[in-house]
């Protein structure tokens, strides 16, 4: 047994410790539950930070924590972080004292909305650091509740039928991860996800191609709900338009990544075979995303639709990269998960921030804010020249990967998602022009600028943006050995 | 062994007999001071004792008691602690419900104990004699409390539809049962079982037909379709203690006799171990047929849920569901299944008790069993509502609560099985069944509630609560010891 | 001709049969039970007439017929102050009236 | 550190470093910080024209080539480095974008003195100013589309510094979007090069096509695609309409961006990649007529319109035309020699165009007149700027634009039916000269047609007639570069890079034959004369009444003025066909995708006592009959709990029934 590290066990559990804290404050000091809520994100953004410096790219699977815990069945408390999972957990650990802050303004029940956001952090910490699939799964389960409550008590208007769809959706793809993780157990007896893929070699799994292929379709609609792909994507706009903000950032910028997380995690080194197979439709599917959220994007006059559905076509180089293969295209999809999650994230608070203010987020209502609310249109300008993939800012990066790696793969597929170029920057900057160009809509002549701690919730971000984007191997170079590693299982 | 002997094995039940004669005796002198609930107290005792009692029978070997009529083996002694633990919640329920607290309570309490009785009997019964008797001792009893209920109207025809329902289901079973005795001239398991084996082809059809016969009677007790009729009338008209004890006990009770009467008859444990096989020449797909009937209980249960606003009967429509769940345990006839089953019976004893005492809760309170009893509940009483939210995710089987491992248990058994089909019926019906639990969560977290007056919940209720609901959790991340308690306990005695 | 085995066992489903005939059509709930009874005494036939006419067979099925006419006299005894209990309540044994609970 | 490498790098940081000072603290310093980004500039300028000496007249060698790469990040198998190539055309390039920006920029502060975001705008033109130097300086494809991007955001947001106009504000998202079409075209080339190569860096590639690594139509296709990117940034038909629009922007923009340096970037990376686009001959000619159609219809354009920036905007369209076809016939010399020269003159007219607006507050030139008095600084660096691009002799523009008919008549010398290269240029020649010197005599001669904004009107501030004295001297002395193989013709010249390329620039060039040279320098003078002449009639003598020549075409005026209804073709057909197809898939997603999930939802309800506004997305027919279905299943599990006991039994009864005859039944099959 290699030597044990708590780092990430700490990291994942250090809000749930938070949430207990909550849990026993009286519900009127709000403030102090705030002020919780936010210190209790910080260590697992400062272990984070720890985690990430001290991490060797080439060393393999990296803080692992091992222990027994369900013997019956083999199961262990398994935890662990390697190229695929430290720029989700930094991710993680980096939003979510920015949602804490993002999320300052609320009053309504604050006890409750503070500690179920920390359970979620918990949860989604569990999911990216859990190397056990049993673990992996509880974590997966997990994060919907508080997920759910979240969207459905602080929610917009429609909240209930937006958490319920959500929950639905959810779930539904889960449990056929849950058949699939059932019946990969029974051929292997194991819950290993670092040895699962070399254990399913070595039984008569590997020989029952008929079983394989349910097994990984089973697994890619559970992530496909998640990503999530077309055509099971219609939860997303619904969730994202109704959860608070703080909330649809943790939607739009962990949650989404997970479904891809799950590919490069679980689908792919179980069932690597199966992966070669799948690449065409997945790379079909990621057309459809590219184009077909972009195009359904530019249609919706809900700022925070608009974002929605750009999300989706965002996640859709995600799974063009992922289904190519090649190193820059595997690559390009990882950092685009990475990248997209800091960009949308900026997005969603600058929705955020226009609606506290404005309340309403048609686009059409606005026009020509960039004269008054000049930080607010600069800041602005850096998101949207981010999602249309501006080179400089970290999105291009991972785009231009990602059509780099799966040009020699899908020719016509990259050739065609090339157009999600042009329709993205069209409806970016549509929108910026219908917001922030124009005459200055005279309702909206007093509007404050962002404040201060708006500003520094999006600082931060941006700050990534640009700097991953001028410094593209400070990222890639973290996962750029176990994605090396990863293909050459995928490829051999 | 013999009678005398035997008896040490049957202490339990006997702490239980001296416990109604004392309840008798106490409501028979009114024996109530300052408002304590004499009767109550003593059959709670009782319980409890024979509870207590209960667990030194699990260090002895099995065997045979009363010269072959009842067996001891782990898989009884499980049921029996079962209904035990049951009767103790379900007392503790009737002591501080409204709903009976103005009835007699020394009958209602004798009644209770003594249908423990006859469910400790059902699941360790070897005998069809035995068999019968114990269900009629459980039977009747379930009947007259079935109408225990001050809202009389609707406890009345509960109680009616109960004792027709239930005297015609029984009836065929009978009828069945009578039929097997002709068809092996014995009323013992093992004699019946041995005639089986060495039975000649072509008779297929009679085994069926009694199969079918006795189904009746045992898809009635354990609400599986086509046989659940009943079940969400009377629960609904039942005085809610009476209901929880239904749908848990009853249901328990139902699958200790499908499993022990089937798997000790018509089936025979298979010499390469670990699973069962059709006795004799008989050539007939049982897992095929309770499998059938597993994925309609479940998926008419939880079709039947989504439409329904009243607690009571959702939640019997939810029993129904899961008893197709617990169904797909039973008709693999492998170890792994049965592991399964009492994995997860003593999952679903928790929740839906726990479940239950919300509605109780709710109906004490409020007068109120429908929808709109919870409406707002978080604002009014937190923990309830977050205790009755751990119990809803548990039944739809979402970590981190038992209810999930139950399920992971279940589908483990399923999928060795190779039962592929029922799993996707049986996930997707995990998938609908969100959508009516969720709708009370929804009612209790979003919507608005007429009043923001805070419940006041009894300080043993609290109690009872989160005695229930910390299993519900606690078994959700350490599951472990159960697991291998299931292990235990899922031997029946063979031949 | 001796009255054989085959001669009961018809006339125990015909019983039995009869018996769920009247259970499902009957609307008065004094008819239904009287039908649960034939139901009851058609096994009983079955049991007394297996112990009489089979070979190998223990004496059990005529233990068996005693237990279940004590029982059944209880349940009619259960059942029909369920019954009554109804009447007072509903004024009525019809049991169609009797269906406040549905759905 | 070797010393091209640290004039590289200063030339790219003070821009840089102005721009990062500029955004964040701007506001705060005196004089908002307007003096970072001009001093910034100035340096670059310097630093510019050391580079410029070193390599044009230190080294002196038509081969000489200094390349420095650093490691930039790794994608897996490709290596993606920066770095800086320095070749004699970079060396002419840094030149002309440091000197015309740096003019520019000193022009500004005059000219913007007072606007709103006034130091914004100069955060903007330092951003521009690096991405251009960057574009120019790189080495290797990856980082030319990164600069190519940036010039294109740099030139959005310079385009919509009046974003409180709607025009600017749909100016500035239409030069962007325009332009990204073609990006996107540029992008798919550079993964077919990449694809086939597996290199950025330039030489490297260069070497590669050489060795017939990308060769056939697979070279051709990436060749065309390569173009594309040119098509876009460098205005080209079919993606020329973003750039009459782009006149929205301030004037020193319109002048620096839109006429001097960034459109010409087109030009440039056609330039710069020749050994590729000479690699593939039918690639070539492709790039020559879209040249030809742009020069020829973009000058018609030019002829009617009446928004003084708006005639020169086309003109550059059509004066980018020009180079497009010179380096499309292969005359690599003479097209790059008439991006610079142009980059000077037709900065100048810029310049001096908003000189003009400066003081009489229109662009419209029916509302100017006799301005030449008032003006006497603008007009006389205007007319030189006119004189060359006319073509006249002794002006810059003389040499390269005959350089290039010289090549192109050559070239179509070889074959006839490339004739019309030469024939269209000629023409068009003669109507440059022509709408030009209209511009003139509408602007400066004449008589006052507005007084008002006559008597208002006066000469601009020195911060922006020096600018305009510096460029009018360039446009004179640009000239001699070429003349008499000087050094430009003599060191800019094709890239010779293995076989392939050098074969395809051996025929043509500026070497042309002197047959060619003397007939189109004849030729050309005589158009230029001819154009001038009659637009000295019509507009200064009014010999000729424009309007009635107008009213005798009415077809071909309307189809000038209009600007042949390109604008509103693109609007009628792609735009309103993208506009239509994201509606209908909005509302495919809506009802049939998230129809068919939602019909579960009603059907799940079972009789559907829960209300709901879930039905109204149950709109679809294939959805109804789902939910129709479904919805009845979960009626009947309800249904049949009729509440009435012996129904209960009855079922049961008639259940036990079925499953013994369905039992029986399977039995007897199998």
């Amino acid at each position: 047994m290699e030597h044990q590290s708590h780092l990430l066990t700490w990291i994942t559990f250090l809000p749930l410790l938070g949430m207990f804290v909550i849990l026993a404050t009286p519900g009127r000091a709000k403030e102090f539950i705030k002020q919780i809520a936010l210190i209790s994100t910080l260590p697992s953004l400062l272990l984070g930070i720890v985690m990430i410096s001290r991490y060797d790219p080439a060393g393999g699977m990296q803080y692992i924590a091992r222990h027994e815990w369900i013997r019956s069945f083999n199961i262990f408390y398994f935890m662990g972080a390697d190229g695929i999972s430290i720029p989700m957990i930094f991710l993680t650990v980096l939003l979510c004292p920015i949602c804490i802050l993002a999320s300052w303004g609320i009053n309504d029940r604050a006890k409750g909305y503070f500690a179920l956001f920390l359970l979620l952090e918990t949860g989604m910490l569990g999911v990216f650091c859990a190397l056990d699939f049993f673990l992996f799964y509880v974590f997966w389960e997990l994060m919907l509740l508080p997920m759910y409550f979240l969207i459905g008590i602080w929610g917009g208007p429609r909240r209930e039928y937006a958490a319920i769809k959500f929950f639905l959706y959810t779930l539904f793809g889960s449990v056929f991860l849950f058949i699939a993780m059932i019946v990969i157990y029974i051929y292997t007896s194991s819950f290993d996800l670092t040895k699962l893929g070399a254990e399913i070699a070595g039984t008569e799994l590997h020989t029952a191609v008929g079983l394989k292929w349910w097994l990984f379709l089973a697994m890619f609609v559970a992530f496909a709900i998640k990503i999530p792909a077309f055509p099971f994507h219609t939860w997303l706009p619904d969730a994202h338009v109704e959860a608070p903000t703080a909330i649809s950032v943790i939607l739009a910028g962990i949650l989404l990544k997970m479904g891809t997380y799950g590919i490069f995690r679980i689908s792919y080194p179980l069932f690597p075979d199966m992966a070669l197979a799948f690449a065409l439709p997945i790379a079909i599917i990621a057309f459809i995303n590219i184009v077909y959220g972009a195009l359904v994007a530019m249609a919706q006059t809900d700022l925070k639709k608009l974002v929605a559905y750009s999300s989706i076509s965002h996640m859709g180089y995600v799974m063009l990269g992922m289904a190519a293969m090649t190193p820059e295209a595997m690559n390009g999809a990882m950092l685009q998960m990475f990248n997209h999650g800091c960009i949308t994230a900026m997005l969603f608070l600058l929705v955020g921030v226009i609606y506290d203010r404005a309340h309403h987020r048609d686009i059409d209502g606005f026009g020509g804010l960039a004269k008054n609310v000049p930080v607010y249109a600069g800041i602005s300008c850096v998101a949207f020249f981010a999602a249309l993939g501006l080179p400089g800012l970290s999105g291009f990066i991972s785009e231009a990967l990602v059509f780099l790696g799966s040009f020699p793969v899908f020719p016509w597929i990259t050739v065609l998602s090339t157009s999600g170029i042009v329709i993205g920057a069209v409806y970016m900057l549509w929108t910026y022009q219908r917001m922030f160009l124009g005459p200055l809509n005279e309702k909206y002549a007093s509007l404050p600028d962002c404040n201060v701690r708006e500003q520094v919730t999006l600082y931060p971000l941006a700050f990534i943006v640009v700097l991953v984007g001028i410094f593209p191997h400070l990222v890639l170079n973290l996962f750029s050995p176990t994605m090396s590693n990863l293909i050459d299982l995928l490829v051999k | 062994m013999g009678n005398v002997e035997s008896l040490s094995y049957f202490v339990p039940e006997l702490i239980l007999t001296v416990a109604i004669l004392i309840v008798l005796f106490a409501d028979m002198f009114g024996m109530e001071r300052g408002g304590f609930d004499l009767p109550g107290g003593a059959a709670l005792l009782g319980s409890i004792l024979a509870l207590i009692s209960h667990v030194w029978l699990y260090s002895q070997p099995a065997t045979m008691l009363f010269e072959g009529m009842i067996a001891h083996d782990m898989f009884s002694a499980f049921f029996r602690g079962f209904f035990l633990l049951c009767t103790v919640v379900v007392t503790l329920m009737t002591m501080y419900s409204m709903e009976v607290i103005h009835l007699k309570k020394g009958e209602f309490y004798s009644i209770l104990l003594s249908i423990c009785i006859g469910m400790c009997l059902v699941a360790s019964a070897q005998n069809l004699i035995m068999i019968y008797l114990a269900l009629e001792l459980m039977s009747l009893g379930s009947y007259i409390l079935a109408g225990f209920s001050r809202r009389i109207g609707r406890s009345e025809e509960a109680s009616l539809k109960f004792v027709l329902y239930g005297g015609v289901s029984t009836g065929v079973m009978l009828f069945g049962l009578s039929l097997l005795y002709g068809l092996t001239g014995s009323t013992d398991f093992s004699a019946i079982q041995q005639v089986l084996i060495s039975s000649e082809k072509g008779i297929d059809l009679t085994a069926f037909t009694i199969f079918l016969l006795i189904l009746v009677g045992v898809g009635y007790k354990i609400a599986a379709v086509p046989f659940h009729f009943w079940a969400p009338d009377v629960y609904e008209g039942s005085p809610t203690p009476i209901t929880a004890f239904l749908s848990v006990a009853s249901k328990g009770t139902g699958f200790a006799l499908l499993i022990r009467l089937f798997y000790s008859t018509l089936l025979t444990r298979s010499p390469a171990g670990g699973f069962w096989v059709e006795v004799g020449d008989i050539d007939i797909d049982w897992t095929f047929h309770l499998a059938v009937i597993s994925a309609l209980t479940m998926t008419i249960g939880n079709l039947g849920a989504i439409s329904q606003n009243n607690l009571k009967r959702l939640l019997a429509y939810s029993g129904i569901a899961h008893a197709g769940y617990l169904l797909m345990g039973v008709c693999l006839l492998t170890d792994v299944g049965l592991q399964a089953v009492i994995f997860y019976l003593v999952v679903y004893l928790f929740t839906n008790l726990a479940a239950f005492l919300v509605v109780i809760i709710m109906v004490d309170t409020q007068d109120e069993e429908g929808m709109n009893g919870v409406r707002g509940l978080w604002a009014r009483t937190p923990i309830v509502a977050v205790a009755m939210t751990i119990c809803l995710f548990s039944l739809i089987g979402l970590p981190p609560t038992a209810g999930f491992v139950g399920k992971y248990y279940l589908f483990v058994a399923l999928l060795q099985g190779k039962l592929y089909w029922l799993a996707i019926v049986g996930v997707l019906n995990t998938v609908v069944s969100l959508y009516y639990y969720a709708r009370i969560v929804k009612a209790m977290f979003f919507e608005p509630t007429y009043t923001e007056e805070p419940i006041r919940v009894h300080p043993v209720y609290a109690g009872l609560l989160t005695a229930l609901v910390v299993p519900v959790l606690y078994f959700g991340i350490f599951w472990d010891s159960l697991a291998r308690y299931a292990r235990y306990c899922a031997s029946l005695i063979t031949y | 001709m001796a009255v054989g085995l085959e001669h009961c066992l018809v006339v125990s489903i015909s019983l039995f049969l009869l018996g769920v005939f009247i259970v499902m059509t009957q609307r008065n709930g004094i008819r239904v039970l009287m039908g649960i009874e034939l139901i009851l005494n058609a096994a009983n036939l079955n049991l007394i007439a297996f112990n009489r006419f089979l070979p190998n067979t223990d004496v059990n099925g005529s233990i068996f017929a005693v237990f279940v006419i004590i029982l059944a006299a209880a349940e009619a005894a259960v059942a029909l102050a369920i019954v009554l209990a109804i009447y007072q309540q509903f004024s009525t044994v019809n049991l169609d009236e009797i269906s406040s609970m549905k759905h | 550190m070797h010393t091209y490498e640290l004039l590289a790098w200063l030339i790219l940081a003070f821009p840089l470093l102005a721009f990062v000072i500029q955004i964040f603290f701007g506001k705060r310093l005196p004089r908002q910080g307007d003096w970072v980004p001009v001093a910034a500039i100035c340096c670059s300028l310097f630093f510019g024209l050391i580079l410029f000496f070193m390599v044009i007249v230190g080294e002196h060698d038509p081969n000489f080539v200094f390349q420095v790469s650093y490691p930039w990040f790794s994608g897996g198998s490709l290596q993606f480095d920066w770095g800086f190539h320095i070749d004699n055309l970079t060396a002419v390039m840094i030149l002309v974008v440091t000197v015309v920006s740096s003019v520019v920029h000193i022009y500004s502060l005059g000219y913007m003195q007072g606007e709103d975001f006034y130091d914004r705008f100069f955060a903007y033109l330092s951003l521009f100013s690096f991405s251009m130097l960057l574009l120019v300086l790189c080495d290797n494809l990856f980082i030319l589309y990164i600069s190519w991007e940036l010039v294109g955001v740099s030139s959005y947001l310079l385009i919509g510094f009046y974003f409180w106009k709607h025009s600017a504000a749909d100016a500035c998202k239409k030069a962007f979007i325009t332009t990204r079409v073609g990006d996107v075209f540029f992008f798919i080339g550079i993964l077919m090069v990449v694809l086939y190569i597996g290199e950025f860096n330039y030489t490297k590639v260069f070497e590669a096509v050489a060795h017939g690594e990308l060769t056939g139509w697979v070279l051709t296709i990436a060749v065309v695609c390569l173009f594309g990117g040119a098509v876009g940034k460098s205005a080209q038909f079919p993606l020329h309409v973003w750039l009459p629009d782009a006149m929205e922007g301030p004037t020193p923009v319109s002048a620096l961006i839109h006429a001097a340096t960034m459109v010409a970037a087109g030009v440039y990376m056609v330039g710069r990649l020749f050994p590729i686009f000479s690699a593939s001959p039918a690639a070539m000619l492709v790039v020559a007529y879209i040249g030809l159609i742009t020069a020829f219809f973009a000058a018609t354009i030019a002829i009617t319109q009446t928004d003084i920036k708006r005639v020169l905007a086309y003109s550059t369209v059509s004066q980018l035309g020009y180079m497009v076809t010179a380096l499309g016939v292969g005359a690599y010399t003479a097209g790059l020699y008439h991006l610079m020269t142009h980059a000077f003159f037709k900065a100048l007219l810029f310049l001096g165009s908003g000189s003009v607006i400066h003081a009489v507050h229109t662009n419209e030139m029916p509302s100017m007149g006799g301005l030449k008095k008032k003006m006497p600084i603008t007009f006389w660096t205007m007319l030189i700027a006119t004189l060359a691009i006319s073509g006249v002799p002794f002006f810059s523009g003389f040499g390269s634009k005959d350089a290039i008919l010289a090549a192109s008549l050559e070239f179509g010398m070889t074959h006839w039916l490339h004739m019309p290269i030469f024939l269209g240029l000629l023409l068009g020649a003669g109507i440059t000269a022509f709408y030009m010197f209209r511009l003139i005599f509408l602007t400066f001669f004449g008589e006052a047609r507005e007084p008002k904004r006559y008597d208002h009107a006066h000469e601009s501030p020195y911060s922006m007639t020096v600018p305009l004295m510096i460029l009018a001297g360039l446009s004179v002395i640009g000239g001699f570069g070429l003349y008499g193989g000087l050094w430009f013709n003599h060191l800019v010249v094709p890239p010779v890079i293995g076989d392939a390329a050098h074969h395809a620039a051996e025929g043509h060039g500026a070497h042309g034959s002197a047959l060619a040279h003397y007939g189109a320098m004849a030729l050309s003078i005589l158009f230029a004369t001819g154009g001038i002449l009659l637009s000295y009639l019509v507009y200064y003598k009014k010999k000729i009444s424009a309007e009635a020549v107008a009213g005798r075409f009415p077809v071909l005026y309307n189809l000038s003025f209009h600007k042949y209804w390109v604008d509103e073709l693109y609007g009628k057909t792609v735009i309103a066909f993208v506009m239509w197809f994201r509606m209908v898939l909005a509302r495919f997603d809506n009802k049939v995708v998230d129809g068919i999930v939602n019909a579960t939802a009603p059907a799940l309800r079972g009789v559907s006592s829960f209300s709901g506004a879930w039905d109204k997305y149950v709109v679809d027919g294939l959805v109804n009959l789902i939910a129709i279905v479904v919805q009845a299943v979960g009626a009947v599990s309800t249904l049949i709990q009729s509440g009435v006991i012996q129904n209960y039994l009855m079922k049961v009864g008639i259940a036990v029934g079925a499953i013994l005859l369905l039992h029986n039944f399977i039995l007897r099959i199998f």
